[in-house]
């Protein structure tokens, strides 16, 4: 009962995804084995960046609709670079986290600096860059080949890609951020009450903007994550993956309103999204089928955090 | 260095098992070929299993990689897949087939580069979009006189087929010496095919035709033609033969469509995996029929 | 000491003036010398916290000058004023509710290394700084979010003392507490004025002021209207002072209610450990006083008979209804209750709202026709609310968070006397407003009670109680330990009352 | 000045459209004609109710992602009914705006009842009303033809169509819901501070199931307004639309974080959108292009407002 109560809504999600393990376990022949597990491993990783640093936005109080984007003009950057211009990845890589770090910048920048709604200048920031991604790949997607795939290649001695490990490391890099260190109490408390942070003689903009930075860059590493594994770099990369991000961040227990959160269950809730893609595909769930069950597992998932609490008493 | 695969082994125990992965399924076309596959395969149930994939959304390809990986790890003995993106698929392919999955490709070649680049040959069967767009596009300057104003609605850039389609359209109105006065993207979308020809109608009132990449903008293009009050004037044609233009077709708001006979594409595809899978030697590439679809041929 | 001309004040200010819309502070000189506790009076929205806001560089003055141990002085932020050595405790509370009571405490300066929190050090801190405030028991780890107002209070104020400071501000800091934390941080106070520490002290609640204060100034309307020293304070002197001529302030004490039928009865209420068995009746016209410490569950036990928190066993009968536990306060409003909450700006304002939206929320359906609001008639009640209560607003559409503090109270307050209950809850119903309209907020409470309705008052402030209410009440630790009428009530065994349920939990503790 | 303080915001945003206007007039030829004008209002009605809806569950505090399936949803029962069934609009237009209506009413119940963000309710809601649509039609595009385009042939005497003035009608309807009567006082109040309106003795669900039924009516409607403007029924319609509706509201000033916003500058927001995208058309923008101009004007449009109360000295 002790660890229900002060780990429970970690419990309560984990439960969620074992479940979602152990029924596609008996749907379908096949998913329990080393071989879907190293493919989810290898499917993730840039999704779990890119959530992990979704994850700092919300609690600090913002949205980040850009990610997809961003992602998006990282890859066609790196693309050009090591296609066109054959620069070695060792060069272009950092080039591309750059890219996404402006980004993240800029959506810092006019959040804090305008005043303007998080949600209206990385909407803006979406479509820009997406728009320059475009532009930079005049919509081609260029075939990288082999110089990039390292990253997704096997840890020796593991079944895991080298990017899994790394994007843990980002997991819980933020997380040790979050909880541990001075930056991370104040992200949590700008997004209990900026109003209040300010009152307390604390000037919330600089770790506003780090916020929107650190999640721009979790966008140009998931790029490289993303190019890595496809071995291409495709202006399209990304498109639709904001949302994916937000409910994986939803679903780990983040409150949309701020304040509240942990990076550790966003990557509970990438997984139970990745998951639940994985097993569909594996039973070969028709289109419609696969839309109708991912809405419903989305609302059972919160649903049982909603009844676990009710159950220990908590007041939602 | 990729293992030869040794597609002679007889298959034991269990009826193999064919995963086809298409594109959207949202979209009629992959939906057509998706239920010609099942009823195949229900008329040949005892000779194998089959799995059919879509990917949620068209421009997110890794999810496509997503699905061969899926596959993989389900071990089936064959891929017969319709790729999003031409190259970018390809290394997937390649594990999918260190590990021993027989690969066919439908509907949208490979990109041949990278394939020799790569060291993979992987059958095709599929139509020719180039040549079916320019079957249709001469069949609308036909109807037009040298010289006439013209525009493409396009499907997503980026998108193989789209690019082919846009190329052929193009090719057939130079060669026929037409005027493409505008090319805008509709993102294969009726309602944004729609808005565009509604924007394009009224910024060049001497348009003559639209020409579609797929049937789906084509529907929105023809309900902004009728809007403007000039069905009369401008010439419609779309890509695919989808139910819904088979009507328009014939009252001739719709002057013209492709029909790539997309449930017998991935049936292709099928037939020729069982083939390799039984022992057979892999066969070249074929090129399936495209059609003209004009309102004397109409269903 | 104040006189002698060769020590510098700490604090001076001279001709400060703001305004809004309209003129809010005019002209003001103050000051503060080393070692002095020198309190601001006033009524409400007279501008005392405007004024303490801008020496601590949260609001930007639009004239006069500050200077600071005759340094200029002007403070852009509360970083300057805090390294100047100016502190302050705020009126409202600003506490973050996710983080802990450590990690509030010390939000700006947590001890790092490398930007790492240092945990041990910070625990240690904080005790240290709870200590002070007498809340030794609190652990550091507890997140704020599950406390009560008079706890934050005072996790506000040890915050405060936690600073090395020369000149310490403080808003209205006993609003929400009970004499022994009173007593407890008037002692840290003499401690701080041993040290040559000035103390900038705003209250309502003239007997602190003439406990602690040795200069008090009046403002009225945004002046300075008379200072003097705290010896020389003559009550009725002062009453004029502040409202500026008329006095309303002393009341006849209104003959006794006949009390009729029970109202409200409530039986074996439990809110887990926290509310234990808690029963009482309340009768029509009654007004019924519920004393206790700090934390000892009165919010808690109104909360939850409201239905506003699930109580966890009990019943609640409201007039001749039936008898049981309400789920939602719609129940409880429908039943004929209704509760004037302590936390204003939380529990009970919209605070980016209108005066009048705010003061029409619970009487809606009176201002409408099927569904169609009447704004003239909203207008028409809320203007009325504004004489009656003596709410100081430019326009009914000016919005509540413009309000000062006292007002606001008066506005929450103000929204259930349009409409009549059966059963008032009011915890802590006068929290910062001025002492003349509290007076007149007691009238109203009695006239409420004297047309049927049966009042229940949560105060911690004893003398309200004792001039307000029929019979007290008196909760300690979750539990009903003393019952008293004016016969027998005196502070003393109220006290002891209050602090029953401690020992009994200590016992319980041991055994 | 006085006009710009009472209604400086709506003029703000008014500014900013018909600049917008004249910078595509300047740009194209024949922008400036009363052609362009009944192409607009032929092409918003449906973003417009979808909008109008949205503004109701933004100001109530919530958020509504699935209007865009809803809509398809809608006009896949349409498309069932009119053309597999033969069943005349007068009786299948009414049930398209039940589905609408019902999906809107699963949404409110289960983001009030069981109390999980509606952000992950009606995210699950978008998926479940696409799969559905496409398990109705098959996947199909219905062409409906004539039956169902009175809707939007022009009003006699007129050159705007019946839809364009419905969807007005709506604006108006939901603007004097919101500002004269009580319902609409609570839902400001909801949206401003939930938990002091529950205390103030008002039961905040019904009012706030009823805004989520509302907004899924209008994706009904607009389902409706939609068809008969394309003539067709499409599974797909709407996709994306979401995201349009609510940069739509936002751009016109309704706070994300609910308590503020009004339906007729959300009109104004809508106006801005279609006709960026209508002149960006008409003047042939390549897609990158267009793409980056649109992220554009989208903070351009709010920085303008800020700027403007910035000039008039309100605290922002
Ligand atoms: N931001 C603001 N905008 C407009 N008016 C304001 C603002 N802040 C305060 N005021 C006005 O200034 C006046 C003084 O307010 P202040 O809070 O200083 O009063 P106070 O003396 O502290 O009252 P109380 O005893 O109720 O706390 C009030 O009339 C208030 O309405
Ligand atoms: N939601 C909650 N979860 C956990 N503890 C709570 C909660 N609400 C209140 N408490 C605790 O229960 C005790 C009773 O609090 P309550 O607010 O009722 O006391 P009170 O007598 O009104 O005191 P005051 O308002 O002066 O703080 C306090 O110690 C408080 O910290
Ligand atoms: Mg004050
Ligand atoms: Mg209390």
């Amino acid at each position: 009962m002790k660890i229900l109560k002060d780990h429970g809504d970690t419990v309560g999600i984990l439960a969620v995804w074992i479940l979602l393990v152990l029924l596609f376990g008996v749907l379908s022949d096949h998913f329990l084995s080393a071989n879907t597990l190293t493919t989810l491993a290898g499917r993730i990783p840039a999704l779990t960046v890119i959530a992990a640093g979704m994850t700092l936005v919300l609690i600090v109080g913002g949205i980040d609709l850009s990610v997809g984007s961003v992602l998006g003009l990282s890859s066609a950057v790196l693309g050009l670079l090591m296609v066109d211009w054959k620069v070695p990845l060792v060069i272009s890589a950092p080039i591309a986290i750059v890219v996404g770090m402006l980004a993240g910048t800029v959506n810092g920048l006019f959040t804090v600096g305008l005043r303007i709604p998080s949600f209206l200048v990385t909407l803006g920031m979406l479509e820009i860059c997406r728009g320059a991604a475009y532009l930079v790949t005049r919509s081609q997607t260029k075939y990288i080949g082999a110089s990039v795939e390292p990253l997704a290649s096997m840890l020796p001695g593991t079944t895991f890609p080298i990017s899994f490990f790394l994007s843990v490391g980002v997991v819980v890099g933020l997380q040790v951020l979050l909880e541990k260190t001075i930056l991370g109490r104040h992200i949590v408390a700008i997004g209990t009450n900026e109003h209040a942070v300010r009152l307390a003689g604390i000037d919330p903009r600089p770790a506003k903007i780090l916020v929107f930075l650190v999640c721009g860059t979790c966008a140009g590493v998931g790029s490289l994550f993303h190019c890595a594994r496809l071995g291409s770099a495709d202006p399209n990369a990304g498109s639709g993956m904001e949302l994916a991000a937000i409910a994986a961040v939803v679903i780990g227990g983040t409150s949309l309103l701020g304040g509240r959160g942990s990076v550790i269950k966003t990557f509970i809730g990438v997984l139970i999204v990745a998951t639940l893609e994985a097993g569909l595909a594996q039973i070969g769930a028709s289109e419609p089928l696969k839309r109708v069950v991912t809405g419903a597992v989305i609302i059972a998932a919160v649903s049982v955090d909603v009844f676990r609490r009710r159950c220990i008493g908590e007041n939602v | 260095a990729p293992k030869e695969v040794d597609h002679n082994a007889p298959v034991t125990g269990k009826t193999p098992c064919i995963a086809l992965i298409m594109k959207s399924l949202a979209n009629e076309f992959f939906s057509t070929m998706a239920e010609g596959a099942r009823k195949h395969h229900n008329d040949n149930k005892k000779t194998y299993d089959l799995v059919v994939n879509g990917m949620k959304n068209e421009t997110d390809f890794s999810e496509q990689v997503t699905l061969i990986e899926q596959m993989v790890a389900r071990s089936v003995q064959s891929i017969v897949i319709a790729p999003a993106d031409s190259k970018a698929i390809i290394p997937a392919l390649k594990r999918a087939r260190d590990a021993g999955v027989l690969v066919i490709n439908i509907d949208n070649r490979l990109d041949p580069n990278v394939l020799i680049e790569v060291g993979l040959t992987i059958p095709f069967v599929g139509p020719d979009n180039w040549e079916g767009a320019k079957k249709a596009g001469e069949a609308v300057a036909r109807m037009l006189t040298k010289g006439d104003s013209v525009a493409i609605v396009e499907g997503i850039p980026t998108a193989m087929n789209s690019q082919e389609r846009c190329r052929g359209l193009r090719d057939a109105m130079n060669d026929a010496g037409m005027n493409i006065v505008s090319s805008q993207s509709g993102q294969w979308e009726m309602e944004k095919a729609n808005s565009i020809a509604a924007a394009m109608l009224s910024e060049y009132p001497s348009l003559k035709a639209i020409l579609c990449a797929n049937d789906s903008m084509a529907l929105g293009v023809v309900a902004a033609v009728a809007a403007s009050g000039r069905s009369a004037d401008v010439k419609v044609t779309g890509f695919d033969n989808t139910s819904a233009v088979g009507e328009m077709i014939v009252n001739g708001r719709i002057v013209a469509t492709v029909d790539q006979h997309g449930d017998q594409l991935a049936v292709h595809g099928i037939e020729i995996a069982l083939s390799v899978l039984a022992g057979n030697s892999t066969p070249k590439d074929t090129t399936t029929a495209v059609d003209l679809v004009m309102r004397k041929d109409a269903r | 000491m104040q006189d002698d001309p060769r020590i510098e004040p700490l604090l001076r200010v001279e001709n400060l003036s703001k305004r809004y819309a309209s003129p809010v502070l005019r002209e003001i000189n103050l000051e503060i010398m080393p070692g002095e506790v020198h309190a601001l009076m006033g009524a409400n929205g007279a501008g005392k916290s405007t004024l303490a806001r801008i020496l601590c560089g949260l609001t930007i003055p639009d004239g006069g000058r500050l200077f600071r141990s005759g340094k200029s002085f002007a403070p852009q932020n509360k970083r300057d004023a805090q390294t100047a050595g100016v502190i302050m405790v705020m009126q409202e509370l600003n506490l973050l509710s996710t983080l802990s009571v450590a990690e509030n405490i010390f939000l700006d300066r947590l001890p790092q290394r490398a930007g790492f929190i240092c945990q041990q050090q910070l625990t240690r801190m904080a005790v240290e700084a709870l200590q002070r405030v007498g809340l030794s028991d609190l652990l550091p780890s507890t997140i704020v979010g599950t406390l009560g107002m008079g706890v934050r209070q005072l996790l506000e104020i040890a915050a405060a003392l936690a600073r090395r400071c020369q000149v310490l501000i403080l808003d209205e800091p006993t609003a929400a507490l009970t004499q022994r934390e009173v007593d407890l941080l008037f002692s840290n106070i003499r401690r701080l004025q041993a040290d040559g520490v000035g103390i900038l002290y705003i209250s309502h609640r003239m007997d602190e002021i003439r406990s602690i204060a040795s200069r008090v100034s009046v403002l009225r309307d945004g002046a300075c209207v008379a200072q003097y020293p705290t010896g020389d304070v003559n009550p009725n002197q002062f009453i004029r002072d502040m409202s500026g001529g008329e006095s309303t302030f002393v009341l006849p004490r209104v003959k006794k209610n006949k009390f009729r039928s029970t109202v409200l009865t409530v039986e074996k209420l439990c809110v887990g450990v926290r509310i234990r068995e808690v029963s009482f009746s309340l009768r029509s016209g009654e007004i019924l006083g519920l004393a206790g410490l700090v934390g000892s569950g009165r919010t808690l036990t109104l909360r939850a008979l409201f239905g506003a928190v699930r109580a966890t066993s009990g019943s609640v009968t409201v007039g001749e209804g039936a008898s049981g536990l309400f789920t939602h306060p719609s129940q409880a409003v429908a039943a004929g209750m209704g509760m004037v909450p302590e936390d204003r700006r939380h529990d009970a304002l919209l605070l980016s709202q209108s005066v009048r939206v705010n003061a029409t929320l619970s009487t809606l359906p009176i201002h409408s026709k099927r569904g169609w609001l009447n704004v003239h008639s909203e207008r028409h009640s809320t203007n009325r609310l504004c004489d009656r209560l003596k709410i100081a607003c430019k326009t009914p559409e000016q919005t509540v968070d413009e309000l000062s503090g006292g007002n606001q109270q008066k506005v929450s307050l103000g929204r259930w006397l349009e409409r009549s209950c059966e059963v008032l809850l009011c915890d802590e119903p006068t929290r910062g407003v001025d002492a003349a309209s509290k007076a007149s907020i007691h009238n109203l409470l009695r006239n409420v009670a004297a047309e049927g309705t049966g009042v229940l008052v949560v105060s911690s402030e004893l003398s309200e109680l004792f001039s307000l209410c029929d019979r007290i009440l008196v909760m300690s630790n979750g539990r009903m330990t003393g019952e008293f009428t004016a016969d027998n009530w005196s502070e003393e065994v109220i006290h002891a009352a209050a602090f029953k349920g401690l020992s009994t939990a200590h016992r319980e503790s041991v055994t």
